[in-house]
This record gives structure tokens, C-alpha cells and sequence, in this order.
């Protein structure tokens, strides 16, 4: 019902609640929600809600980047947000809003990883974020981004005494350099909209992720839906993307 | 409980966080946030933050789990990976299986079961922070997102701690008090029927000790439960407007 | 058809197998029934039965208690034991049990955890315990509790040599300070039984798990089954517990 | 097989344990225990303890496993965490993935499969202690436990193990002898046909040797077989009285 | 991407494997081998080695999972344990979870899936040998066993990778370029709609340097697309015989 | 259809592709098939089709065998082979196929697992030989086998600096001193065929696989299918088990 409604609301430039085709919902980002992390931030997208916690914990540096820390994301689907989520291992949606969201943040090279090694060779901080869905209304993808760059924003480094992490005391802000920004486009026959509903979500023909960094350089793409994209549309998809995401980015803080 | 510890909890008659010994945490709680589901609530007790959301009754699949003359109820009690101190690895532990079994059955004597035939009422209930008390805590988010949700009722399922630490009995454990204190108290009731729905405790009490602590959580509970009902009749007084 | 049978008789103060409402059925206990484990214990409760196992391992102290060794209680509801037992993982039962057993033994302090620290931060004993349902005739829980504490109190030490174990060979008992038992009292109407059968439990409204130790002092409570439990019921069933456990208590050698 | 060791297994002719190169350990057979099973029994070769208990035939589900024509038989394998003596995690492993489906195997041939369309027997075999040879142990005892609950069968199956160690060949290894021996040869046997359905061995043997061996198998599956069909005949004549 | 290196990836405008910016490697194709499959075809990218089998349409089990007007298709990608320098181990990861998802995505554009209702075409793909560019390599023998089992399709899907290493955008990454490189896109396309149906980028490129890449990646496809029906017509050609 | 048409066949002393019953399909072995392993081989039955893939990884030795290196046998019954196939962990076939051919290996002592230790105590070889299966028509285990020990053959020893492994470089060959070779006997009735088709085997009584050394000497038995062997036909069995296994054993180089 309220998909075909959006459906004849979209031909005819139109969108159910009235937004225009670039247009994101009304955002706010609360931080600092969860006292126990080392950051966070819950994000609301219209109706949509995703929390981003940050945890650290030391561990080995990966042979080939033994000067550097690493960074581990996470996303859970919790059958809390959504009566189509179910309890279990994160399934084939959970696993690649995770990767896309990571690969974002890795290419982006927002964290100054060389300044997360405690000793090279054998021990560095690992950065887990982990992202978990609180209310699924669409657009689960660039509330999660924006959620997970905020949280990074806002995390601290916490002290080390004899190889003790010491909860609650902190050294230093995490070293986060950079700000990417996901912009996901939706296409439906040959009109494109951003940050879509989830009813509009259910009849897109595609959709492409767009992770875009303060200088405006692509960092990530991933193309989703069942439908192929033309060609000749890509730039214009890009263009729509890197715009929008000026925009989100001054929310981050 | 009983890690050995030099900690002190109880300086000159008052608990490390400034609480008298009987004295809850400040409650805070919320009814909504969840709009996909049926009911959502959440809760705060103190430091400690539990979102719950009740979908249902909705039909039970696979079918063959379906029960002809009545309903069931399924819980999961889960805690966000960054709740705690050290990272939580996702998915079910021992502890998380443990713990969505007690509630679900804390909850399951106020549900009008078969009023829902081969239905089920699944209760989410996710752990934001933790501060001790999270079990409780996620009790009275899971009974107010059921209400909110119109699960067919006769009450509501309040829910509190209370525990021994250095040597006295206290209300409502934060975290610290939980992890040193001498004994820990889980306790769920429905105020209206006196009757006790969740009870685990762990520690080394003299059943006087615990009769005393019963009814302290008795009190707490009864201080909920108006807390619960003036946030319930606040939701509904707001949607008749 | 049992279980109404069983019903009807608790109404009028009866029992199947013609008990007292506060009386056990007959205990019988055999130890080093497994002569590979460190110790065991074999209870039979009327019909059922539960084969506790104890086996140390040397690990790691948790950081926070570096100069104790640590305790693990598993149960396993294995098919061999009940038509309603099936293969996998623990079931929601079986954790349950595992872990109300494990608290009974870890609040009452019954093992001299200090006394099992090899090098403080290091290596120190970790002791499992396993239990391993035999034959399911109702009241699983006391059974294992008391197969637990009597294979505990049968446990011995293994000699270490240069960081092996000699399997075998054994330097001092195990340090067990404390005999905790198990007592669940059933809930039925406004009857209360002790030791359930298995048509008992199938209708039992309620049941209260008590572990007292040798000093009457309560240790674990859990309240299960799915209807409530009067509050002012509550320090009755204490008192039954209480008074069996100390009867239960001599049978553990 | 092969770990290497200076161990010996064989001085002056005799078994580490005392026992002559062809005699088996002490036997003992129990029917019954699992009172909630249709069968069980207790066997046990000297120190190795398995028991076994067999439900069924019952319907076999979820339903799109069933076979219209035959029954099927599901057995298990499974291992105490305590029977060894470093701890076995609990949970099946490639080994008990492997022994239950041989297992199975070895008792297929004996049950009247078409006699139960649609339903499944299943076995469940514990050990308890292991000493070596708990695969054939648990065989017998599962064959005991399916007379017991009156499984359709021809026959009872009954099995050995045999082997090689210090060069000689020898019946019934235990746990040592297990590891250190040269050869070791799982057996298992209809006695009344002369059919063989176990056979594993692992090891390096002439076929010379092998026949040997499998001869001694034979002859010690005999007086199992003899063991069992007293045992079974005692409960009978006990269930008669 | 973005691993610091002093590796030179370019020397003298060439690659370190001698190729020419925007040369891809030797492509094989071969339909055939698995004739347990209802098509299937090896495709090699240099180095790269991807087996992929198609079986189906076929009925879709359990059937609550069918759906009534369409069918479905359920792809799997995964490498052998072997097919990287350290062993990989067994089984699916996150990685190869959403390869699989991506991989059945941008197969699906092509497919009538209107023409095989409450059934499902299952399209495995094995890595045997990795040096980069892997999902594509594995999109291609996809595509090619699809056509060669007969699954209504529109047209074949031909996938390729591009990438900018020591600055310079060049076609077909492989282990080494897409490991030190400074981007790396996965690109499917259905050549004769102009569609794309896979596109994953990561790196660090600018819009203009994107479009630069993609038009190769097209070029690219043109190529491996008229090699795909070159093999295909064979095929045919060689059944007709 | 076909299965019946196999049975009928062998009833007359035939089968379905002209051969003998003592007779194996066409045998195809291509070595070094995946460059990246240390040694690999690709084995063509008739259709049937298997890959053996080695890796070598430093690992801890076994407390017992503390001077020698380990082997791990694992098959993968990929669902690309046989639309019998499913995705997920492996299954009792597959499970028993890799633990069969790992005790023809183990019990062989075809590896000299001595000279695959580095650091006594501390550091070993890991021999990992993993078995992926390609397209099943019939008998994948003596195919499995085969594959394995060709791909042993050509497996060699990568070179370690500073307790890094180098990729690409090799000090030896891996060092095999036997050829154990598995033939597989299957029984319908009262004849014996060799190397059964697929339909073949699924009308076989029971099957007997019999792995033997260059030295004759039978390494490891496993007696498979449904139906019993009569203990008499046991002697025959092996002896043509021996008698191919000479004629394959030519076929690995």
C-alpha cells in the first residue's frame, strides 16, 4: 500500500512526506550516550536510529602494518529495530552495511592508525565500532556512517598502566583526521532520491553507496539493489552524492 | 558477588555514589522510540540504559511451533557490545541465555496467553549501558513496551535489585556494588497480586537477612510501579489529545 | 494422564510413589565412578540420575582474582537421558542448571579458590565440573547440585613436573571448605512439594531453587516455571529448604 | 598408532596389565538404568565404560526426513568431558562425527528397517571412562540396549577390537596400548551370518597379518556374543517372573 | 588498499608483470568440466583461476522459502584453502558472505526469473588460484555457466577490475596492485543494455579519476564480452556437430 | 533408471562403461594446479574430478611429539560437485572421507614428520593437505587419495627468515618416503567391482576401502555401505585391493 503510494508520489516528483528528491529528513546526533564506551553517538534520520559505540582494546598489529592500529567494524541488526530482523549471526544485510561502512572509514584513512601503535611489532590499540540498529525506517547505511564518524570524533584513548587498561581515564582524543561522509543514491526508473524511506526503500530498482572525504575524493562505492544502473546515470549519481555530503558533514562534531 | 576487594563502599552511613542504603538510583523512563514496533519503552536506572520493544501478538513460524490453545512469549535480553567496560563480543552467551529464559518467565505470568492462539509476543530487550541492575532494569522496559504494544495484561511486572555490601543491606546495586558487594538480590513482582515473578539471588545471607531484603525490593517495586503507571497514563492521556 | 493423576493425589495430600510433600526419594551416591576424572560422583535420586566429573586444566587467573584458580559448571542434557533431550548445544534447561549449580557452589565460597593458584598472575587451576544427565526422572537440579559438592569433595590435585601434569599421580585433595546443597522447593496450588517427579514438575506452577550452606545461610536463589509465587510464601519454602538441606547434607561424603 | 615410545608394552610374554596376548579385558554387561529410554545397557571392557540407550522406533521429524518405505536409524557418539584425561570439550568433533556414522553403519545391517516406515530408532552411546576400544565397547552396548527395546532385529551385532603392539598381535587393546601399539583393528560382527559390519584399522600390516587378526576378532566377538545373549536372556527371564 | 609500500608497482610506464597501463592479463575460458552441473565454466584472469557451476532451475527447498511469481537465484562464493599464501580456512566469512550477496546481485539484471516460479537457480563459485580480481574472475565463469545450463537470461554479464597504483589508473589488478595499490574497483556490466550491475570502488579517487577508471572498465568488458560469445558459440557449434 | 540398468549389467558380469570389474576409468593427474599452494595436484577419474592442495604453516608440535611436524586432512565437498552437495560445514561423508585418507597418510608414515620439526618443542611444520572436490561421478575417496599424496610429492618446504615465512621461495622438497595408494572395493551381491560409478555406488551392498603401501604392507581399512561383508570375502578383497594399488602407485610421480 504505502510502497505503491510512494511509487505514484515519485513519478510524479513527490515523496510521502513531502521532502524533495535531495533532500535528507531531519538529522540530530546526540553524543556521549553510552558512558561505557570510549565514544558514541546515536544518530536519528527521520525515524531512523542507529548508536555508534567506540571501544579500544590492545592487541597484535597485523604482520604487514606492524606500526599501525586497527580498526574493526561491526554491525548488529537487532530483532529490536525492525519486525523483519531475527536473532542470530548478523546475516548477509548486517555483514555488508558493516564492510561498506568500513571500507569507508579505511580508505578514508580517517584515523591516523601510526598513532594507535603502543609497541611496534606486539602491541597496538584495536578500534572496534560498533553499530547497532535501533529503529529501522530506511537509510540504515548513512545514519550507521554518519554515527560511526561521529563516535570516532568523540573517542578518547584510554590509559595504560603496566600493560592495565584503566578504565574511565583517558590520554588523548582518538587521532581522527579525516571526515567521511556516506551519501547513498537511490534509483527508481529515472529519477534518483537520497536517503530514502524504508517504503521507498522497497521499490528502488537500485541503490549506490558513496563514501565521499573532506576533499571531496570517492572513497567508497557500493552499488546495491536488483536492478542494473545505466552507465550514462553514474556521474550524475556521484555529483548528487558529493554535494549532499558537504552538507552532512558540518553535522559532525 | 564476594570478589575480595579493599574497596570501601559505605563511607560514614552513605553508598561511594551518595545514595542512603534504601535509595534507588534516579529513574528515568520513556515510552515510544521504537515506532516499528508494537510497544517500545526505555529505561534508565541510573547509569544503567535498557531500550525494549514488544512486537505482537504476531503469528509463530515455523508452524509446527505453534501451540493450538494458546500463545507464547519469546525475550532476548542482549547486551550492546560497548555497554561495558571491556568489549562484548555480539551474539548469545551463557549469561544472555540464562537471563532471556528468567525474564521471559518474570513476564509471562501477567499475559493473557491464550488470548493468542499460535501467536507469539516477542519481547527485544538490548542493553545500552550497564550499571548493574540491567536484568531489572530490562524487565521494566520489556513490561511497559509490552503495555504500550496492547499485549493482553492483568498487570504490570515491576521489577528491582537489592544486595548486601559491607555488610548492610541496600536497594537498587550499581556496578560496583554488584561486582564486591556480599550478595545480590534479583526481584520481580506484580504489585496488584503480590506475587513474586523473577528471584535469583547470589551471595551468603541468613534468611533473616533475606526476608529483610525481600521486602525492601517489595518497597522499591511499589515506587516503580506509580512511576510506570504515571508514564503509561501520560502516553495514553497524550494520544487521546 | 500421569500428571493428572499426579494432580489429583496433591490435592488431597498424596503422592505417586506414595511420599511425604517434604520427602526425597531415596539417595543413593557413588563416587570415582569415572577413574579418568580427578573425581566423580554417580547420584540416584529415585530413578534419575547425574554423573558429576571433575577435571582440572592449568589456565589463567581472571585479572582481577590473579592469585585464585577458577570454577566451571557444564551440564549436559545429553539424548541419552530423556525422550525430550536433544542433540546440540545447551539448551535454555541446560545453561539454566549449569549455571544455578555453578552459583551455588561459587557464592558459598565451598572451594578454597586460593589454595589452587599455581604462580599468582600466571597459572593457576581451573577446576571443571561436568555434569552429564543420565537418566531424566525429575529434579535434575538437586541431583546435580549433590553430584557436584560430593565429586568436588572426592577431587584431588594433580602433581605437576615441569609445567606437565602427570596424569595419575596426585598431591592433596582438592581444598573444598563448604558442603552447599541444593533444595528446590515446588510450588503446586497452595501445596508445596520437595524433589518433584517428572508428571510432578509438568505441573507444578512454580519452583524455587534454595542452596543452603553448612552454616544455614542461603547462597543461590532461582525462581522457576511460569507462573508467580506469593510473597508471602517465600520464607516457608525457605524454611523447607533449609531444614532438608541439612538432612541432604550428611549423605555428601 | 606409531607415536614412538620406549614403553613397553609386552614383558615376558605378558600384557602391561598381566593379561595374555589373545585374552580380552574383564566384561561386564548391564541391561537397563535409563529407565525413560525403551532400552539401555552398561557395558564395560575393563576400564572403558559405555552406555548406551535406544528410543524408538518413533516418528522421525521434521516430516520431509521421513522415508515412506523404511525406517531410519540415527545413532550418536558421544564422549563425557571427564572420560579422558585432558578434559574433551563437549560437542561433536570430526572423530564422534566419524565413530557415529560407522557406528550406525555397524548396526544398520541387523534391524528390519522396512518394518518401521516413516519413524527413526536412535541410539545414543556415552562413554564414560575411556580406556581404549570405546567405539566397539559402545557398539555392544548399543546393540544390548536395542534387543532391550525391542527393535526389530535379526541378530545382535558384537564387536572387538584387536591389534598389533611391541610385533604381536593381541585382542582388545586398551588405552595405552592404543597409543603406542603398531596396529589397531576395530571389528564388529553378526555372529549367526558371519558378516562383518565394522571394519577400520589403522596401522601398517601385512595381509597375513591382517587375517590373523581378524580371526582373533572373530573369535573374540564369539564369547562376546555368548556374554550378550545371557545377559539378555536373565532380563527375560526376570521380566517373566 | 593503501598498504604502505616501497614497492614500485610501475617501472619505465610498465607494469611490474610487463603489462601496458591498461593491458589486462591472458583470459581463458572453458565451458564444460563439471558435468554434474547443469552448466558451468572455468575462467582464468592470469593467475586467478575461478570455477563456477550453475545448477537449476530447480524446486526450492524448504518451500516456504519459494516464492509464488518468481524465482530466485542463491549464489556462493568461496576460495579454496589453498588458493592464497596463507591457508584460508574453510567456510564462509565475512568477506565471502557479502562477495556472494554483491555477486548474486549483479548476475541478477540478466535473469527471467518471472520464467521459473517457487524455484531457484544456485550458482557456486570456487576460487582455485588468487591473484586478485577474484569476484570478478568469478562473475564471469558465473555468467558463462548460466548461459551454458540455460537459464532464461537476457544477455551475459562481463565483469572486469580497474585500479590506480603508483598514481596511474590502470585495468585488471593483480594480488600485488590490488593489495599496495591506491584504488581498487570491482565493475560488472551487461554490455549490450549499457547497465552495470557491479560497482565497489575503495580507495581515495576523485570524481574525475572515477569516470576515467569506469570507461576503461567498460572498455574492458566490451573485450571480455566478445570473448565470452566466442566460447560460447563454440560450445554450440561443437553440440550441433 | 540408470542405477537399475547398473545392477542388471553387473548381474551379467558387466557394466554400464564396458570396463572390467577389476578395472578403473581413465586416470588423469596434472600437477602444481594452484600456483599459490606449495604443492597441488588435479585428479580426473573417468568425470570424476578432485583437487588436493597443500600449505605449509608453523605451528606448535603435539606435548607427545614434541620433534615432529603435524598433518591435517581436510575435504570439502563443495556444492559446485554434485547437486547432492550443500553449502555449509562438512558432513559425515566428507568428514569421513578426510579422516580416511588422513590415517592411509598418517599410518604410512609417508611424511617424514621429523624433518618437518624447526624448533624442538616449539616450532613445527603444520602439513595441511585440503581436498576440494570438483565434480562427483563416482569413488571421490580413491580419487582423493590419489590426489593427495601426488600433491605431497610436489609439495616443497618455504624458506623462513626471522620467523617469517617467504612466500614464493622454497628450501626443499617436502620429504615423502612412501606412496600409499587407496583402492576401494565394493561389493554388490556376490561380485566386486573397482572404481564405482556413481550410480554404481549407489547400489552397492557395502564397500571396502583398502589403503596400501609400497611395501604391500594395508595401512588403513574402512568398511562402508549399509549391508554387512561376509567375513570370507575379506581375504579377496585385500588382494585385489594390493593388486591395483601397484598399478596405481606408477601413476604418481
Amino acid at each position: 500500500m504505502r510502497e505503491r503510494y510512494a511509487y505514484e508520489l515519485i513519478q510524479k516528483g513527490m515523496r510521502i512526506d513531502e521532502r524533495k528528491f535531495d533532500e535528507f529528513r531531519k538529522i540530530k546526533i546526540r553524543t556521549d550516550v553510552s558512558n561505557k564506551a570510549e565514544g558514541s553517538a546515536h544518530v536519528t534520520l527521520g525515524e531512523t536510529q542507529v548508536i555508534a559505540g567506540v571501544k579500544l582494546k590492545t592487541g597484535e598489529p597485523y604482520p604487514d602494518t606492524p606500526n599501525e592500529g586497527t580498526l574493526i567494524v561491526n554491525a548488529e541488526f537487532t530483532p529490536l529495530a525492525s519486525p523483519d530482523f531475527e536473532s542470530g549471526p548478523p546475516g548477509e544485510d548486517a555483514v555488508e552495511l558493516a564492510r561498506v561502512v568500513d571500507r569507508g572509514l579505511r580508505e578514508s584513512h580517517c584515523l591516523d592508525l601510526e598513532k594507535l601503535c603502543i609497541t611496534p611489532k606486539e602491541k597496538v590499540w584495536t578500534v572496534f565500532v560498533d553499530l547497532h540498529m535501533i529503529n529501522h525506517q530506511g537509510n540504515l547505511l548513512d545514519a550507521s556512517a554518519l554515527a560511526a564518524i561521529t563516535a570516532l570524533h568523540n573517542s578518547q584513548v584510554p590509559k595504560i598502566e603496566e600493560d592495565t587498561i584503566i578504565r574511565g581515564e583517558y590520554v588523548s582524543k582518538l587521532p581522527v583526521v579525516f571526515t567521511p561522509v556516506n551519501v547513498t543514491v537511490g534509483k527508481i526508473e529515472d529519477k534518483f532520491i537520497l536517503d530514502p524511506l524504508i517504503e521507498e526503500e522497497n521499490i528502488l530498482d537500485s541503490k549506490l553507496s558513496v563514501s565521499v572525504r573532506d576533499d571531496d575524493k570517492i572513497c567508497a562505492l557500493q552499488k546495491m539493489g536488483e536492478q542494473g544502473i545505466n552507465f550514462d546515470d553514474l556521474e550524475k549519481m556521484f555529483d548528487m552524492a558529493i554535494k549532499k555530503s558537504k552538507e552532512l558533514r558540518k553535522l559532525v562534531k | 558477588m564476594g570478589h575480595k576487594s579493599d574497596k570501601k563502599l559505605i563511607v560514614n552511613g552513605k553508598r561511594a555514589d551518595g545514595r542512603e542504603l534504601d535509595q534507588m538510583r534516579p529513574i528515568e523512563m520513556q515510552i515510544g522510540l521504537v515506532n516499528r514496533a508494537n510497544g517500545s519503552a526505555l529505561v534508565k536506572f541510573g547509569d544503567t540504559h535498557a531500550i525494549a520493544a514488544a512486537y505482537g501478538p504476531r503469528e509463530l513460524m515455523p508452524r509446527h511451533k505453534q501451540e493450538a490453545d494458546r500463545g507464547i512469549i519469546r525475550t532476548r535480553y542482549n547486551m550492546a557490545p560497548f555497554s561495558v567496560d571491556d568489549r562484548k563480543a555480539p551474539g548469545s552467551d551463557r549469561r544472555s541465555t540464562e537471563l532471556s529464559k528468567v525474564i521471559r518467565l518474570a513476564l509471562h505470568p501477567v499475559v493473557f496467553v491464550q488470548d493468542f492462539p499460535k501467536a507469539t509476543v516477542d519481547v527485544y530487550i538490548e542493553i545500552l549501558q550497564a550499571d548493574g541492575s540491567t536484568r531489572v532494569t530490562g524487565i521494566n522496559a520489556a513490561s511497559l513496551a509490552m503495555a504500550a504494544a496492547g499485549v493482553p495484561m492483568t498487570d504490570l511486572v515491576t521489577a528491582c535489585s537489592a544486595g548486601k555490601i559491607d555488610g548492610k543491606l541496600v536497594s537498587d546495586l550499581n556496578g560496583i556494588e554488584d561486582n564486591f558487594g556480599e550478595a545480590d538480590l534479583g526481584y520481580a513482582m506484580i504489585p496488584s497480586k503480590n506475587m513474586v515473578t523473577l528471584l535469583q539471588m547470589d551471595g551468603a545471607l541468613t534468611k533473616e537477612e533475606l526476608v529483610t531484603l525481600l521486602n525492601m525490593a517489595k518497597e522499591s517495586c511499589k515506587k516503580i510501579y506509580e512511576m510506570e503507571m504515571k508514564v503509561l497514563k501520560e502516553k495514553y492521556e497524550k494520544a487521546l489529545e
